[in-house]
């Protein structure tokens, strides 16, 4: 299994081979879409994430010592950013995840293409992957 | 001559750049741009006048405190008003609304209703809310139509002897209707029932006159009239705002304190507690001067000509649902594309250096009517371009390719 | 190195003729005069980013909110405070004030007691008037020595366990005084009293640590401290802000809204409704930049300097009163000469441009300590010059002369 | 005796004589002093004056179908610019005073010697002693 690094440089390898802002949109919305829905059970407000300007639900197990994240939003263009989270960080260990420097999202350029209220939203999910991956460390 | 290029001119703001290209601003219902007079008007403020206002003895003092209340005098002409202290100046339309609940506390019994309408930005509602829980008064909602106006005849037979004020707006930020407040204020006034307009988009667009108008309060921002952030004002009649009790407590609006008890000022300075934003309420005079010179009824040709030629081009859009799509209306467009999120609307758009607004609007109850997450707005000024509009239209279609 | 003559040339007011003579501004202690450091931060946010902040998806939105975002980490930072959610942007010290004392409401009773002092602003006592008559608690006051400073002997003698709030002023703005806070802030916390430090006056002129003060509210003006008007904070420890209700309502102070509910949005938000003065936050997060560019240190011992040498010179006057000469004082000193009325005083020494404040200064019970009908207030601040304090001096001795 | 208008032309000339501000306020300054002070009973909140920094009392009576002022300040200079109202205004008749069209201020140019806050003190004088005058000829 790859380290969250390495997946993070596959990520932006990726990326370079784009030209302008909008393949890069067309990237991220193509994840969106191939993202699978969730069941309306899992839409719940306690697996909202505050502080996105639309709806992302994020939700996590714990399975062999790794962390698995699923995750839904009713808009696309942030289901395909946390789409890019999840592969990043879903199957790793709780300790590699708190450990982890997230360092893609600026290497790819998508800050300056996202607005404050969309970055703070990226924030807000990163923080909640990481509070999911303390409390499966603490439940040990 | 209106010449919307010449008046391009005078905003800086305009020649910016966003993402590479050109800003097209299409945000005017947030907050409106500001010409360089105003910004000029700031800076000639804290350079030549800066002092505070009202009790000072010295020169520099005088001259900031008769530009102040010349400001309030402006304001008052402008509105169709007869007495300058009837004119208050707050921070905000928000401030001005929560000054009169906030005085009501002490007059409305749980016995009472008050009416808002359900298209209200959140600033008149919550205040309301906060004050129904105080008082135990009810509160009763308008309910709005398809078309995004508000159903009078619901209106006409909810009004009863209980109902003692009611709270609506002149124009709705996000449908963009304009409301028959003529005949809401007469409706209520025939039941003694007060009525608070709530100007904050009105005020922009349509030039009006307060005491013809006949209204018992009217609020509005600078912030949308081409003036500074962190002004605003109340309107009220004179034995209105006197009934009320004074809101914050502070320098300027008492005439006398000991500690056993205080004497309370005249109007308005009753309700201006505080050292009050003296550059900012000066621009604001300044700013009703530009629009003035440029012309309210120039400003609604233009905005008219604007909101007619985006509604006809953007109709041609696959799959676009305009909420509020009547012909009493500002030159405020609401609108969501097929069932695309406003929001990835909103960012592809930003690429393309086109400022609109994507959400609630501050009026979730329009939203949970409508039962969407949010629209995308698209709001014009009179220093908006057919041009603009043609960029908009481009960018949006491809917005809805690349989301498919 | 201290220039001051280089720091004057960032103030372009300061280069003003009034009544045909250089302008002298010893008016500090109500407004201070504006760098063009910071008039150029208001221009340049109208002329490249203004736009509604918050909820814009927009870059020009983005932008404005992450400078007014910045600026309240700049004001957190200054005052020494760990958290920015804890830095409350208001229009000025009163507002500050009045969100606390409103809050108040619902938590003191009539069987509570609260103290303020005998030298308080009327923004520092009227609210606490409206909130005993609204509560029914009982306010005490702790009286002045002849010196001017707080009786701080009979201030330990009034705390008892049902002192539930302590208001106090950092620094009087009449009489300039320091009071000692750590000791009124220790003293009040072992009587597990709260307090709230009105620090209008102080926060320009001392450099201080609000955590390590451990004080539970702060408030303060940008206004007097080289920003704009209309712009103020209120620091307030979270669980103290938490604890209090909302002040206003209004848009961005909630996060969900229907008719039947409304839920308030968190800390800062909770009380910033409405659309806040966003051009003002952001000059006042520079005004602080260009003060602490200058230093603090720096400020305070010019402001000695010209404290000192200008008490020593007005002491050389016939028939002159200073009130508070203590030696824990501010560079604001307030004085009369004989029995002339200090209207008589002012009004002479403008027409040789030299401004300075007459009255009661917003403190008519310290006028009431000491029997006089006001004073006449010169205030000096780090831009000020001994040469100007020369011209004060033989003017005043110039009006005295013609008052005979 | 002089009308109103012609009172008002005599303090014209004699201010024609001042060379610079500080002749015209040490003018008012005398007239200040030479004004006799109320005794305590008169000087009474309800005789105050509203508008003015300082505080300035003012008094009236109806002798011989005239109206006679007087007037006291806690302050020298406004006692002076009474003293110049007093000398316009009493012993006149209360439709000459309900008439008069005061000039005199501007012509000496007092207004640009008076901050704000003293010419709306003065404004508030003028309009107190108009209020007498229309109080006694409606008693009439
Ligand atoms: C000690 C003190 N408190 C409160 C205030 C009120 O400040 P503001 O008028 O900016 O609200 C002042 C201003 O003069 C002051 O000096
Ligand atoms: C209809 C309406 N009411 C009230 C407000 C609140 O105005 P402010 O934020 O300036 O207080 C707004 C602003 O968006 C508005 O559009």
């Amino acid at each position: 299994m790859r380290t969250i690094q390495q997946i993070q440089n596959e990520i932006i390898d990726e990326f370079d081979f784009f030209e302008d802002w909008s393949e890069k949109y067309q990237y991220l919305i193509d994840l969106g879409k191939n993202l699978p829905n969730f069941d309306n059970k899992s839409r719940i407000d306690s697996n909202l994430i505050k502080g996105c300007q639309s709806k992302v639900w994020l939700n996590s197990s714990f399975k062999n010592n790794t962390v698995i994240f699923e995750a839904d939003s009713d808009a696309i263009i942030s289901k395909g950013i946390i789409s890019l989270l999840i592969r990043v960080f879903s199957g790793h260990r709780p300790e590699d995840i708190l450990e982890a420097k997230i360092d893609f999202i600026e290497k790819i350029g998508l800050n300056t293409h996202l607005s404050q209220t969309r970055a703070n939203g990226l924030l807000a999910m990163i923080k909640q992957i990481k509070i999911y991956a303390l409390a499966y460390q603490s439940k040990r | 001559m209106f010449d919307v290029y010449k008046i391009r001119e005078d905003f800086p703001i305009l020649d910016r750049k966003v993402n590479n290209t050109d800003l097209v601003y299409f945000d005017n219902a947030a907050t409106s741009q500001t010409p360089i007079q105003v910004i000029d008007a700031i800076s000639d403020y804290y350079k030549k006048f800066n002092s505070n206002i009202h009790r000072g003895l010295h020169s520099l003092s005088a001259d900031a405190t008769s530009q102040y209340e010349e400001s309030r005098t402006k304001v008052r002409k402008h509105f169709g008003v007869s007495e300058n202290h009837e004119i208050i100046f707050t921070s905000g339309t928000t401030h001005g609304i929560n000054i009169v609940s906030s005085g009501l506390q002490s007059i409305l019994t749980q016995d009472d209703e008050i009416i808002i309408s359900a298209m209200e930005h959140h600033s008149n509602i919550v205040p309301w809310q906060m004050l129904c829980e105080k008082t135990g008064a009810t509160m009763k909602v308008i309910p709005i139509k398809n078309d995004g106006t508000l159903d009078i005849d619901e209106y006409k037979s909810m009004l009863n002897p209980k109902v003692k004020f009611v709270f609506v707006n002149h124009v709705s930020n996000t449908l963009g209707t304009i409301n028959p407040i003529e005949l809401i204020i007469e409706l209520a006034h025939k039941n003694n029932s007060q009525v608070l307009i709530d100007g904050a988009q009105g005020a922009a667009h349509i030039k009006i006159n307060l005491n013809e108008l006949n209204v018992d309060y009217y609020v509005a921002s600078a912030h949308k009239l081409c003036g500074p952030t962190g002004v605003g004002f109340l309107y009220g009649k004179s034995e209105l705002l006197n009934s009320l009790p004074a809101y914050q407590g502070g320098g300027e609006m008492i005439s006398n304190v000991t500690f056993e008890k205080t004497e309370y000022a005249d109007l308005p300075h009753k309700f201006e507690a505080g050292t009050p934003n003296i550059a900012g309420v000066i621009a604001f005079g300044v700013a009703l001067d530009y629009m003035n010179s440029i012309g309210f009824d120039n400003i609604e040709n233009h905005e008219k000509e604007l909101l007619d030629y985006a509604t006809e081009n953007l109709k041609k859009i696959d799959g676009i649902k305009i909420y509020g799509d009547n012909n009493q209306k500002i030159s405020v467009i609401s609108f969501n594309i097929g069932h695309h999120h406003p929001s990835d609307i909103g960012s592809i758009l930003d690429q393309f250096g086109i400022a609109v607004r994507t959400g609630q609007h501050c009026t979730q109850p329009i939203m949970d009517f409508y039962k969407i997450p949010g629209t995308v707005r698209a709001s014009f000024s009179f220093y908006n371009t057919k041009s603009e509009i043609d960029l908009f239209i481009e960018a949006l279609i491809k917005a809805s390719k690349m989301l498919g």
